[in-house]
C-alpha cells in the first residue's frame, strides 16, 4: 500500500501540534500584548487605557474583555495566557496571595510575586476599597465626614447589602471596631441606592468609585480607624515582558498616581450609566491626559471577523485534531474487544448525551473560563461520530476478507494499518465529515464561556435582537464548514483508491 | 511437515470436520477431494489456524499451531482462498505485492519479483495496475495466486486455485506449478473438483466425505483398490472432455 | 425479503402522527385548559390567577407563562395552542384588530372576535394605560391632579421615556390636545423613577398599573380629555371552550371587574420588587378575594421532570421521526442522482452549519416562539447524519451484487425496498443513532424559543449558577439518550438477519 | 431467441468485445468457451441489458433491448453470475424466493417451488435457512442456481454455474439440466472452462478469443474442421480425469 492514509496519525498530530501552538486571537504571541480584564466596568476601563495606552506607543496590544473573576484571571497571567490584568491590593492580600499573610505593604507584595515571575505597577491612583455613604447634603447637615461621626445619631437607618451583612469582616465587626449602636437592615444593592435617594435610608456600604456617587452625590465617609482593607488598583504583568516587549511595562506605568477616586467615579459612570462604549470613554481619558490621539473606533467588520476566525479556527481545529487522535484508536479498541468495545460506545453515548450547554456550564468549575474548557467540550463532542463510524466501519468489513489477511501471516497492527483501516476509510471520512459540521456548529457556544469565535457575535446579535450581528458569525461559520467539508473530499479523492470513490 | 491430530470442528448447525487424523507428507503435494460441503475448506482454514479445532491439534514444521506462533508461521505459508480474497481498495499489483511492503522489500527487488510470477501465472503485467473489480474472473485468481506465492513459501493451501481459469492457462499452470512444486521441494495441499488435475498433481489424495477420510492413497491405488463404492462414484463420474463426441442424442 | 425492515415507512409514519396528536405538555388537550401570558410580571400574574381560578373548580388547567408578544399570544389563541390568555383592549384595538378600525366600544370588539372564534370577558378592573405620573406629596402641594392642572406650572421638570417623546401620539400630540408649553426630555426608563425620586425630574410617564406607583408614592394625572387609549384588562378565550370545557368560561369571567389599579400595583409590586414567586402572589390574592384555598406550591420535582419529559419527548420524537421521512429519501435520491446528489449533499451540511442556536433565533422572525420553530430547527440538524449515512450506505454497496439485483428483473423501487436499503441498513442505523443523539442534545436549546423540555431546568441552572438544575436536565436527557439508542440497538437485533450482526 | 448484431463493448482500458454477430438459436443450448478475458462474461451481460454495447444491437425475443422493455424481459431470463451473487443479508431460502416475494406469490406456492428446485439442484433444503456466508462454496452455487431457475425462465444465462461442484454433484445436476433444458425447450447461454461439460450441454459452441468468435460449430466440427490450430490445441489440452494414472513420474 503505498497511498498515505489520511489516517496517518503523523498527519493529525502535525495539525494538533501547528494549533497548539497558535496564539490566541491569531496574533503573535511574542510580539502582541494580551491585556485581560475582570468582568465589571471599571477593570474593563482600565484595562482599555492599558490597552490605548500601549497602542500609542506602537506596542501591538489586544484586549480581552471581561474574562471572569480575579482567580481566573490570575491564572491566565501566571499560565501566559494574558500578559497583565488590572487588580486591587486588597484582592491580592486577602485572596490571590492570602494563605501567604504578607504584610501589607506593595513592596511586600512585589516580593512575593516576583517569585511567581509576575510584576505590579505602583498604585494607580484611587483605592476602590469598601465604604460606608450618605447623601452629601443629609451629612452636610448632620457633620457627619467619618464613620466614626455615625455614633453622634444613633437613630440614622442604615441599610447594607446582604454580604455585607453577613460577612464576618462585614457589619458586625464593623459595629464593634466603631461602636455603633446603630441596627441595620439587608437590601439589595441596586435598591440600596434608590432607597438612599428616596431618604428611605440613610446609610449604605459602597465601593469607593462607584459611578453612582457623583451621579446622587454622595459623601464617602472616611474610615479612619482604617477598619476597610485597601484595594488600591494596579496592573500586575509577567516580568517576562521586560525582555519580550521592551517598552511595554514602563508604558503601562505612565497609568500609576493618575486616577484619582473621583475622576474613576466620573469615568464608571460614563461607561455604566451613559452607555458610552469602554473602548472611547478609557481612550478619550487617556487622550487627554497624556495628551495623545488614540481613536478607539470599535473594530472594522474585517478586524473582528479576522479575529473571530482565528479564535474559531483554533477552537475547532484543536478539538478536531485531539478528537481525531483520541477518536480513532477509540474506535478500533471498541470494534476489536469483545466487551470493552460496547462499554467504549456507551460512554461516549453518555457524553453526548449531556446537551452543549449544560457541558459547558460543567466544564467551568473545575476547568475555568476560556479555550481549555470550551476546547475540552468540543473534543467530548465530536469524538462521538468519529469512534462511531470507526467502530462501524471495522465491524462491517467482509470476513473473508478478514480471513484472507489473516492468512498471510500479517501482524495485527499491519493488518489494521494495510487493510482494515483503508476498507473502512470511507465510512471513517464520513464520521469525520459529520464531526466538522458538528464542531463548527457546536464551536459557536464557545462564545459563552469566553473561548470566543463567531459565537460572540451570534449571542450579542441574538441578545440584541440584531440579525445582521447573527449572520456576522452564522455567514462565516457556514463558510468555514463548507471549506473543511471540501478539504476532507479532496482528500478523500486524492488518497483513496479510485475503486473506493462513489 | 503437517499433522492432524483428531482433530474435531463443529459449526452452530453441524459438524463440519468429524474427530480425523491426517499427515500431510513433506514436500509432496496432497489433494483434497470430495463432495462440497464435505470440509475440504474447512481443514484448509485449520492448517493455518484461521479456525481452531474444538478437539485435536494442528501441528506445522513439529510446531503446534498457537497464537504464539502462528503469525511466524503463515509467513511461511501460501493460502488461497476459495473466491480469492483479493483487497478491493488496491491494485493488483499492491495485493500481490502486500507481504513484500509489509517486510520492507526494495521497489526494484518487488518489481523483479512481480514480474516472475506474472510469467509464471500467465498474466499479461498490464493488468496488475487494474482494481480486483475491474478484472475477470480468471484475471483474479491469477493475482490471488501470486500473492500466495510471493514470499515463496514451503507450504501452499490452495482452495480450488485453478477452478475459473481457461483450459489452455490451466493446463499451462499445472505443467508449471507440478515442476515447481517438485523442484523446489514444495508442500502443498490442493483442493480441486477436477479429477483430473487431481490426479496430475496428487502424489497422495483424500477423498473426503460428510467430514471424514474416505480414503487417502495414491491415485492408481483410489483405482485399482477402491475402499468403498463411494471412491470409485466419485472418481468415476467426471465427464471427460470429449466423451459426448459420438453421443446418439445430438442431432 | 419477510422480515420488516424498521425502514418501513409505515413505521415512522405511525410515530410521527402520534406525537403530532400528543398535546402540549404531555396532557390531554380536550379536557385541558391552556392559559397562556405574556412576557411580562402582571400579564403573568393575571395568567396566574386564571389558572388558579380554574384549578379550584377542578377543571385541569396548565399555564405556559411568558410566551412572549401580544402577536404570538393572539397567533397561538387562533391556532388552538392555548386556550386563554390576558389581553389589553387597547392593544386589541390598535395591534390586533387594526386593520378593522373598530369603535372603542367593547360590544363591538366582541363581534368582530366572534367571528374569529374568540370570546373576550369584561374588563377584569383596572385600566393599565400610558399616564404621567409625580410624587403625591409634590402634587398635592402644586394641587395637581389632572394632566390639564400641568399647565398652571410650565417650570415642573418633565422626563419621558425616549419611545414616548418620539411617537406620533406621544408627547408631541399631548402636548397639543392639553396644550402645555412645558418642554420634556428624554430619560432612560430606569432611570426616571429614580429622578423622580431625588427630585430631578417632577412628572414622567408610565403605566397605570406600574409596581413603583405604590412604592415610591405616586399620584397618577387624570387624563380627563382621554387622550390615552384605554388598555382595560381582559381575558381573551376560544369559543369552542364553551361545549369543550363547560363551566371554563364562566369561572374566568369570575375575575370581572375584581381588580382595581391599586390592587393591581400592590401584586405587580409583591412579585417584582419583592421577588415573591408568580404563582403564589397569584394564588394568595385568589384565595382572599374568592375565599378559595388554591396552594401554588411550585411543582414538585416529579412534576417538573414529568413535564420537562413529556415537552422533550414530544421534541426529539416529532423532530427525529420527520427527519427520517425526509432524510432517508433525500439520501437515497443523492445516491441515486448523479448531480441532484452533490447538491443535496452541500445543501444539508450548509444548514447544518448555521449554528443551533442561530438557526434557532433566525425561526423566530417567520414562525413565531414556541414548538413549530424548535421542531424545524430539530429536524433541518437531524437531517445531516441520516442523509449522509443512508447516501454512503447505499454507495458502499458491493457492484456485483448490485448488478445481480438488476439482472433479476426487480423493478427501481423493489430493489430498493428489498436489497439496497436492508444491506445499507447497518449504515443507516448508524446515522440515525447519531441523530438521536444529536437531536435529544439539541432540544434542550428548545427552551430558548418557548419549547420547553430539559432544557428549561438548564438554562434557569446556568442564569443561576446552581448545578442542581443543571443536573435536573442534564440527567434525564442522558438516560432518554440511552432509551433511545437501547430501543434502537433492540430494534436492530430484531430486524437485522444475524448474518449483517456485528 | 438472442441477437446480437454488431457488438462492441469496450472498458477503459481495453476492448472487451470486438465487433461481432451471434444469433443465440431459441430453445438450444449454446455453450461459450474461451481464454480467460476473452469476453464470456461481458457477452452475458451485454445479452442481459446490464452493460450496453457501445456498438451495435442486441435483441431479445425480436425487441431490441431497451430501458423499457429490460425489465420485463429479464423476468423471462435466468441469470447466475460467475461469483453466485448471493445478498448477504437473506438466507439461503429467501435468496432462491426473491422474485416469488416480489411477484407476491402465496407461502404455499413458494415452498413447493423451492422443493422442486432443492431436488433439482441436490442440496440439501436444510441449508437454505444458513446465510451465504455459511455456505459451503458448491453450496452457494446451487441456491445461486435455484434463484435463476425460480421462475421458470425461457432463457438461461449460466456464467460458470457448476464450476465450484464437486465431480459427483457436478455430474448428476449436468444429466438432470440437459434434461430440463431440452424437454422444457430452455434457450440457454452456458459459460464453462470444462470442455467435457461443454460438449456435453452444446448444442452450439461458440470460441471466443480475445473478444472475437473465433469458431462457432457443434462440437464435432469443431475437433474434425477446426478453424485454426487454437481450436484444437483450447480443445484438446484439458486432461482427462485419470490421464495420468500411468504417468511414470510417479513414484
Ligand atoms: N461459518 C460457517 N457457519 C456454519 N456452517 C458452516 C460455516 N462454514 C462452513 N460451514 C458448513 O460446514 C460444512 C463444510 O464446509 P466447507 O466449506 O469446509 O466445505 P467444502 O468441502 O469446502 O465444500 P465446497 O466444495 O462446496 O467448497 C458445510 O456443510 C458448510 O455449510
Ligand atoms: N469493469 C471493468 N473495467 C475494466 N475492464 C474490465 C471490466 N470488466 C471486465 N474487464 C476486462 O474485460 C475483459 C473481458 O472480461 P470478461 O469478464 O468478459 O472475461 P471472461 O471471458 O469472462 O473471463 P473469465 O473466464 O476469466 O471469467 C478482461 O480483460 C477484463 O479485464
Ligand atoms: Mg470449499
Ligand atoms: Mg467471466
Amino acid at each position: 500500500m503505498n497511498t498515505p492514509s489520511i489516517l496517518d496519525p503523523r498527519f493529525s498530530i502535525l495539525i494538533v501540534l501547528a494549533l497548539l501552538t497558535a496564539p490566541a486571537q491569531g496574533q503573535d504571541k511574542d510580539s502582541t500584548l494580551t491585556i485581560g480584564s475582570k468582568k465589571f466596568t471599571e477593570n474593563v476601563l482600565l484595562g482599555w487605557m492599558g490597552t490605548h495606552l500601549l497602542q500609542a506607543q506602537s506596542i501591538p496590544a489586544t484586549h480581552r474583555e471581561e474574562l471572569g473573576g480575579s482567580r481566573f484571571l490570575w491564572e491566565a497571567l501566571v499560565r501566559g495566557d494574558i500578559d497583565a490584568y488590572p487588580e486591587y491590593t486588597g484582592t491580592l492580600r486577602l485572596e490571590i496571595l492570602a494563605d501567604r499573610s504578607i504584610p501589607p505593604h506593595p513592596d511586600s507584595f512585589r516580593a512575593a510575586l516576583a517569585e511567581i515571575g509576575v510584576g505590579m505597577t505602583a498604585p494607580i491612583g484611587f483605592n476602590n476599597t469598601y465604604a460606608l455613604g450618605m447623601r452629601a447634603d443629609h451629612a452636610d447637615s448632620l457633620d457627619i465626614e467619618t464613620i466614626r461621626d455615625l455614633r453622634a445619631h444613633p437613630d440614622l437607618r442604615l441599610g447594607f447589602s446582604n454580604e455585607f451583612m453577613d460577612r464576618a469582616d462585614g457589619w458586625p465587626s464593623l459595629k464593634r471596631t466603631y461602636n455603633l449602636s446603630h441596627t441595620a437592615r439587608g437590601v439589595d444593592h441596586d435598591l440600596a441606592y434608590r432607597g438612599l435617594a428616596t431618604g428611605q435610608l440613610d446609610v449604605i456600604d459602597l465601593y469607593a468609585t462607584d459611578a453612582e456617587i457623583k451621579r446622587y452625590d454622595l459623601r464617602v465617609l472616611r474610615d479612619t480607624k482604617q477598619y476597610f482593607p485597601t484595594y488600591k488598583a494596579v496592573f500586575l504583568y509577567r516580568r517576562d515582558l521586560q525582555t519580550r516587549v521592551p517598552g511595554a511595562i514602563s508604558t503601562l506605568r505612565r497609568l500609576e498616581d493618575r486616577i484619582p477616586a473621583d475622576t474613576m467615579q466620573v469615568l464608571n459612570a460614563r461607561a455604566k450609566i451613559d452607555q458610552t462604549d469602554g473602548s472611547q470613554v478609557a481612550a478619550r481619558f487617556v487622550n487627554r491626559t497624556f495628551g495623545l490621539a488614540t481613536t478607539a473606533d470599535p473594530d472594522t467588520r474585517w478586524e473582528r471577523l479576522r479575529r473571530y476566525t482565528a479564535d474559531h479556527l483554533v477552537l475547532v481545529g484543536l478539538s478536531l485534531g485531539l478528537a481525531i487522535l483520541l477518536g480513532i484508536p477509540l474506535g478500533i479498541v471498541a470494534a476489536k474487544r469483545r466487551f470493552l468495545g460496547p462499554t467504549i460506545l456507551t460512554v461516549i453515548g453518555v457524553i453526548y448525551t449531556i446537551p452543549a450547554l449544560a457541558l459547558l456550564a460543567m466544564m467551568v468549575p473545575p476547568l475555568g473560563l476560556g479555550r481549555v474548557p470550551a476546547v475540552t467540550a468540543l473534543v467530548l463532542y465530536s469524538l462521538l461520530p468519529i469512534v462511531w463510524t470507526t467502530y462501524t466501519g471495522l465491524k462491517d468489513l467482509s470476513p473473508p476478507l478478514l480471513e484472507s489477511a489473516d492468512a498471510l501471516g500479517l501482524p495485527a497492527g499491519a493488518k489494521l494499518w494495510r487493510i482494515e483501516l483503508p476498507m473502512a476509510a470511507r465510512s471513517i471520512l464520513g464520521g469525520l465529515k459529520i464531526a466538522v459540521v458538528i464542531n463548527i456548529g457546536a464551536a459557536t457556544l464557545g462564545a459563552l464561556i469566553g473561548a470566543g469565535g463567531y459565537g460572540q457575535p451570534i449571542l450579542t446579535g441574538i441578545r440584541r435582537a440584531n440579525l445582521g450581528l447573527i449572520l456576522e458569525g452564522t455567514v462565516p461559520a457556514g463558510v468555514l464548514t463548507l471549506l473543511a467539508l471540501s478539504l476532507l473530499e479532496g482528500l478523500e479523492r486524492a488518497l483513496l483508491p479510485r475503486s473506493m470513490q462513489s | 511437515m503437517i499433522t492432524l491430530d483428531g482433530v474435531r470442528k463443529e459449526y452452530e448447525n453441524e459438524v463440519a470436520v468429524r474427530t480425523l487424523s491426517l499427515q500431510v507428507p513433506p514436500q509432496q503435494t496432497t489433494v483434497l477431494i470430495g463432495p462440497s460441503g464435505s470440509g475440504k475448506s474447512t481443514l484448509l482454514r485449520l492448517m493455518i489456524g484461521l479456525i481452531t479445532p474444538d478437539a485435536g491439534t494442528v501441528t506445522v514444521n513439529g510446531q503446534p499451531l498457537s497464537d504464539a506462533n502462528v503469525q511466524a508461521l503463515r509467513h511461511r505459508m501460501g493460502y488461497v482462498i476459495q473466491e480469492g480474497g483479493l483487497f478491493p481498495h488496491l491494485t493488483g499489483r499492491d495485493n500481490a505485492a502486500l507481504m513484500a511492503h509489509h517486510f520492507g522489500w526494495s521497489q526494484a527487488r518487488i518489481d523483479a519479483r512481480l514480474n516472475e510470477l506474472t510469467d509464471l501465472v500467465q498474466l499479461n503485467p498490464d493488468r496488475l495496475s487494474q482494481s480486483p473489480s475491474e478484472l475477470s474472473g480468471g484475471q483474479r485468481q491469477r493475482v490471488s495466486l501470486m500473492r500466495a506465492l510471493l514470499l515463496d513459501p514451503d507450504v501452499l493451501l490452495l482452495d480450488e486455485p485453478l477452478g475459473a481459469l481457461d483450459p489452455m492457462v490451466r493446463a499451462d499452470l499445472q505443467d508449471d506449478l507440478r515442476t515447481i512444486f517438485r523442484r523446489l521441494g514444495k508442500t502443498v495441499v490442493f483442493v480441486t473438483h477436477d479429477i483430473g488435475e487431481a490426479g496430475f498433481f496428487g502424489d497422495h489424495l483424500v477423498l473426503l466425505r460428510d467430514g471424514a477420510i474416505e480414503q487417502q492413497d495414491p491415485m492408481p491405488a483410489l483405482v485399482h483398490d477402491p475402499a468403498s463404492t463411494f471412491v470409485t462414484d466419485f472418481i468415476d463420474v467426471q465427464r471427460a472432455p470429449l466423451d459426448h463426441l459420438g453421443d446418439e442424442n445430438r442431432e
